[in-house]
């Protein structure tokens, strides 16, 4: 390749929707993994895989026929499983249990929006199951081909590749499996297997790097963190007329605050983060930013388990380094995945903490007991619940608003009511979509897992018809104009999703329509929302 | 996190299960089924032969007796033409029972062996002067 | 490894046509990298791209759009100030392509 | 391709029977050695499977919350899909082991395009139907069975029996659980063949049991009402494994020996196929875990120190510029 390529555009909505969900007549081991265009990410340069003392750095592209795999590639692979195996039973135990009922095959985004029969969970897993059968049990030994077993080759191991990097571990397919079979805990590990080969993707493994070093994805550093949200900080008196003064690493803080970078940086992510400042100035909070855990998200989690804990070290030693009673986290959808179900269990106990207490309401979270970890969606409704926060929800008059369950979310957490008393006490105008496609039946936005990146363009319009097409059902029937979630990668991938399938839709976390609602102590009169659009009423006097 | 109580707990009750049979036969001798046919009137016959072969009547008398049942009850016939050519009166009570009297050493004897529980006798008055004839 | 190639020099992009290492730019670059999308670079075009090295150079980072708009608000009056006017300058979007034309690596993560 | 080699493998066992029995007159093969092999196979290899699995931990607390997590205490939270404790686990597990819960959800999207794509979903229970069906009916036939392991026969088994024959048709009464097994087993076969995409996702080993449940249920209808056999002797030889005393009565008809040489396949095959399901599903951490991960720490016993990126190094790098920046660090 001696010329730049251009990422490939999607084709056109109405021509990516012509699906063809028949299977090939072939059998699948016999159909050749094919690299299409747009629905694969780069590989990882390198210098990222340097940064965090990976593997494998060099040069190279999944489009190469050599991927430069060390000779020894097949062992590490298969000495790899051998461990994964040895060491978490839900893998080992969904190597062997499935029955390919096929309850799972309709339910992933991916073969909704692309009828490529391995993008069915079933086989998806099948793709790992065929090697681990060849390798580790005595019938794929003796029977090889006939037990669905067959032998790792390099185009095998591209194959894997493909396919999970075409998964974004959203788990719906894990809510509809009679056995709870989760291909999420399948890809993990095969993306374990491929960091141990250095065959990570760009767009996962910069961010990680920047984490690692930087503190967030993006790599803001600390003044760039201060300087942006002090610009949002105008932004904010601006709109309100009061100067919120948030403050940074602050020892002896109560509460430590973490958020997902994307926040800090990218629309519409920037004005949930107005939001959050609003209402912690108008609690007289006593919290602190950090800008060395600056980052709830980890795609180190998307990377492998050791990765992801090595990301999230950093906010259990950030909140006793600074000495805060709690932390309390922003909305993000992995970053609760692993806040609520893996923290505690790497870097815990967190004993230097104390269980949470609102400190404007009293309430005891006690369910954060040992992570001592609040979601700031549960902090939130309590006040409201309580009567602690005046809100005029008239002012987001001008929204209809629909509701969008992240995957880790619900069913990771399975944080689903009180996302929808915020927004149901802050907006007049709230619509649900289907019913299948919402709350532990949530379609993925399709670009999770680190696949929001511009290349795989195509992969990600198609994961996330599914989810678009609910939103375009809400809009027709009751004119949605507004996707609210509480997930930073949503609130990227979202925006891009919407305005290839339903144009006319914004997206928006919750804390932005509260920031919108909350009426402040000795505010001006609002003229505009906090993206600066004009209020309803008050477009006349703007001009 | 291995759960391994659990785990075990789960094993014996499976194991519980599987070798039920086993252990719930546990030194127990279990007569085999013998079915008596020495009632007075058998004893009296010169062939002792009943409506169909022992072969058959072994196997097959409960299609016989509903094939009797339907065709007394239902059509109204009364006769019955054995395989070998024999013409024999349908009736449990005047035909079976008139033999085999012994309710409780014939039928029971492997009716209760292998649990069946046939419902002739929903209908059908067990005469209790047979059981006279028992020792 | 795609390449550019400059003064005889082969420049190292990635597959996207981002520099590889941000010391290799030079304005001239910008320039070679425009003609290639047939964009015509003007002064509007490169007040923008100047601003965003300033920036990158104090922050590591490309500004947010935001900054990006407020700057050129500042600069060039407040209809000029707006993300349309950003993206009549350069069609594929400025977090992209002006951050190309700038030598600017294009950010990941959440966005 | 799969279907046919099954089913190819499945008249082979059932001629081996028939050439064991009839031809060589191996009954004692067919009638005790076999069968007790195949329960010895049956009961160790599932324990042992299962003690294989037992020895990788759950390193993770990886529930699959389908409701409402436990948080505030006026959120009404979702106690069996979403539970918080032990209680609300083994009524979760319950549902999905006697109920099948999940399959229960089962959907079915279609994208239709009349007027610009819609994703139409309607629910789908066929294969949740079929599947409680069959394990239903087979779970009571097996029950059934065991009238012929025990002397005196269980009460249970006795009711079971009466239950299932309740609508007294024929003689020996029909067992309408016998049908089910066979009309399930027969659905989830035509189901495997002619859905494309469950077609092509099935291996041979989806196929094989299939086919040894439907030749064992056929050839047990055919015993009961078709090519009567002989059950007291039936049961002498039944009794007698069971006894360990095993006996080999004199005319018992070839296809009870095709019958007891199928299911002891089955029994054989067991641990090593997907049928361990039966014990998995126990196991499966997404479902047997509660929801409690932030309020009880779940210990991973072998986590190990991991390299970071400490707050020092970090401050070493940035402290310039956190002090222009006015943030606060703590080596000036």
């Amino acid at each position: 390749m001696a010329k730049p390529t251009k990422p490939t555009k999607p084709p056109k909505p109405e021509e990516l929707v012509k699906i063809d969900y028949n299977p090939p007549e072939k059998p699948w081991m016999e159909v050749p993994v094919e690299f299409k265009p747009g629905t694969f990410c780069y590989g990882t340069r390198p210098k990222y895989l340097e940064e965090i003392g990976f593997p494998n750095p060099r040069e190279w592209s999944p489009l190469d026929d050599d991927w430069k795999l060390p000779a020894d590639w097949k062992d590490t692979v298969l000495k790899g499983i051998g461990e994964r195996l040895k060491k978490n039973r839900a893998f080992h135990l969904f190597m062997d249990i499935c029955v390919r009922c096929g309850a799972c095959a309709d339910k992933c985004h991916f073969f909704i929006g692309s009828g490529d029969p391995k993008n069915m969970p079933v086989l998806r897993a099948e793709l790992m199951r065929s090697v681990y059968r060849k390798y580790f049990t005595t019938g794929g030994k003796l029977f090889g081909n006939l037990a669905g077993a067959r032998e790792l080759t390099s185009d095998v191991f591209k194959e894997w590749w493909y396919y999970y990097y075409q998964c974004t571990e959203c788990r719906r397919c894990s809510v509809f499996c009679p056995f709870g079979i989760d291909t999420a805990e399948i890809t993990m590990m095969a993306r374990e297997l491929f960091n141990l080969l250095g065959c990570n993707t760009d767009w996962i493994a910069g961010p990680v790097a920047n984490c690692y070093r930087k503190g967030n994805h993006l790599g803001l550093e600390p003044h760039t963190i201060t300087s942006n949200i002090e610009f949002l900080v105008d932004d904010i008196e601006e709109i309100t007329g009061i100067k919120v003064e948030p403050t940074f690493n602050r020892k002896g803080a109560e509460i430590l605050f973490v958020t997902p970078s994307g926040d800090l940086f990218g629309d519409p992510g920037t004005y949930t983060c107005m939001g959050y400042l609003m209402l912690f100035h108008e609690l007289g909070l006593d919290y602190t930013w950090s800008t060395y855990a600056s980052e709830g998200g980890n795609f180190g989690f998307f990377t492998s388990m050791e990765m992801a804990k090595r990301l999230n070290y950093k906010i259990y030693a950030e909140a006793k380094r600074l000495g805060v009673k709690w932390i309390l986290g922003g909305e993000c959808g992995h970053m609760w995945r692993v806040v609520h179900q893996y923290m505690d269990t790497w870097n815990g106990p967190a004993d230097f903490l104390e269980e949470p207490v609102s400190p404007i309401t009293g309430t005891k979270f006690e369910n954060a007991k040992t992570t001592k970890m609040v979601h700031i969606a549960e902090f939130t409704a309590d006040l409201i619940k309580h009567g602690k926060l005046k809100l005029d929800p008239s002012r987001n008059d001008h929204l209809k608003v629909t509701y969008h369950d992240s995957c880790n979310t619900s069913r990771g957490m399975g944080i689903l009511e009180e996302p929808r008393y915020i927004i149901n006490k802050s907006c007049n105008h709230f619509h649900e979509m289907h019913e299948d496609t919402i709350r532990e039946k949530t379609f993925c936005c399709g670009s999770g897992t680190g696949l929001n990146a511009g290349e795989n363009m195509e992969l990600r319009m198609r994961g996330g018809l599914a989810r678009a097409n609910a939103v375009q059902h809400v809009r027709d029937k009751n004119g949605v104009n507004m996707l609210a979630n509480i997930c930073a990668i949503d609130r990227a991938t979202l925006s891009t999703l919407m305005q290839y399938w339903v144009p006319d839709v914004g997206v928006s976390g919750i804390h932005e329509l509260l920031g919108n609602a909350l009426v402040m102590k000795g505010e001006k009169e609002r003229e505009t929302d906090l993206r600066l659009e004009p209020l309803p009423g008050k477009e006349d006097e703007d001009v | 996190m291995y759960d391994a109580g659990k785990i075990i707990i789960g094993l014996i009750i499976f194991l519980a299960f599987a070798t039920f049979p086993f252990y719930s036969n546990m030194g127990k001798a279990v007569a085999k089924p013998d079915p008596k046919l020495n009632t007075p009137v058998i004893q009296q016959m010169k062939v002792k032969q009943c409506v169909e072969s022992k072969k058959f009547m072994r196997a097959k008398h409960m299609q016989l007796l509903i094939n009797w049942r339907n065709a007394a009850l239902r059509r109204g016939e009364r006769l019955y033409k054995g395989s070998d050519g024999r013409i024999t009166e349908i009736s449990l009570q005047n035909q079976c029972l008139r033999c085999h009297s012994n309710k409780r050493n014939f039928c029971d004897e492997c009716h209760n062996y292998v649990a069946v529980n046939p419902y002739c006798w929903d209908c059908h008055f067990y005469a209790p002067k047979e059981a006279n004839n028992e020792h | 490894m795609p390449t550019i190639e400059f003064e005889g020099k082969q420049i190292e992009v990635d597959e996207e046509g981002y520099l590889q290492n941000l010391e290799d730019w030079v304005p001239e670059l910008a320039k070679i990298m425009s003609e290639q999308d047939s964009q015509e670079l003007t002064d509007e075009h490169w007040e923008i791209i100047n601003f965003l090295r300033d920036y990158y150079e104090k922050y590591q980072i490309a500004p947010m759009i935001k900054i990006l708009v407020k700057e050129i608000k500042k600069n060039m009056g407040p209809d000029k100030g707006n993300t349309k006017y950003l993206y009549q300058l350069f069609p594929d979007g400025p977090a992209k392509q002006a951050c190309r034309y700038a030598g600017l690596p294009k950010p990941t993560g959440c966005v | 391709m799969g279907a046919l080699l099954s089913f190819f493998v499945v008249i082979v066992l059932v001629l081996i029977a028939l050439a064991g029995v009839q031809g060589a007159g191996l009954y004692v093969l067919f009638g005790t050695i076999i069968p007790y092999a195949a329960v010895a196979t049956f009961i160790l290899g599932v324990i042992l499977r299962v003690i294989k699995w037992s020895r990788s931990p759950v390193p993770f607390h990886i529930p699959t919350t389908c409701g409402q997590e436990k948080s505030l205490p006026w959120i009404k939270y979702s106690k069996l899909e979403s539970p918080s404790g032990t209680l609300g686990v083994i009524g979760r597990m319950a549902l999905e082991v006697l109920l099948f819960r999940s399959l229960f959800r089962n959907l079915k999207p279609e994208l239709r395009d009349d007027d610009g794509p819609r994703l139409v979903y309607s629910s789908n229970q066929w294969l949740w139907l079929g599947g409680l069906a069959f394990h239903w009916s087979m779970l009571i036939v097996i029950l059934r069975h065991l009238r012929f392991f025990t002397q005196p026969v269980p009460f249970f088994v006795t009711i079971i029996d009466s239950l299932d024959g309740f609508l007294q048709i024929g003689a020996p009464h029909l067992l309408l659980t016998g049908v089910i097994l066979l009309l399930a087993v027969t659905y989830l076969f035509l189901r495997r063949l002619f859905n494309p995409p469950v077609r092509y996702i099935s291996l041979p080993s989806d196929y094989l049991p299939l086919f040894l449940i439907m030749g064992i249920a056929t050839t047990g209808i055919l015993m009961r009402y078709f090519f009567r056999v002989d059950i007291i002797h039936v049961k002498e030889l039944t009794l007698g494994l069971a006894t360990l005393n095993p006996e080999i009565p004199a005319g018992i008809g070839v296809i009870f020996y095709i019958h007891l040489f199928l299911i002891s396949s089955l029994f054989a095959y067991f641990p090593f196929s997907k049928l361990m399901h039966m014990g998995g599903v126990f196991l499966s951490p997404t479902r047997n875990l509660a929801n409690n991960s932030r309020i009880k720490r779940h210990v991973n016993p072998w986590n190990y120190p991991v390299k970071v990126h400490t707050y020092e190094e970090y401050e070493d790098e940035f402290r310039e510029k956190m002090k222009d920046a006015g943030i606060p660090v703590e080596k000036e």
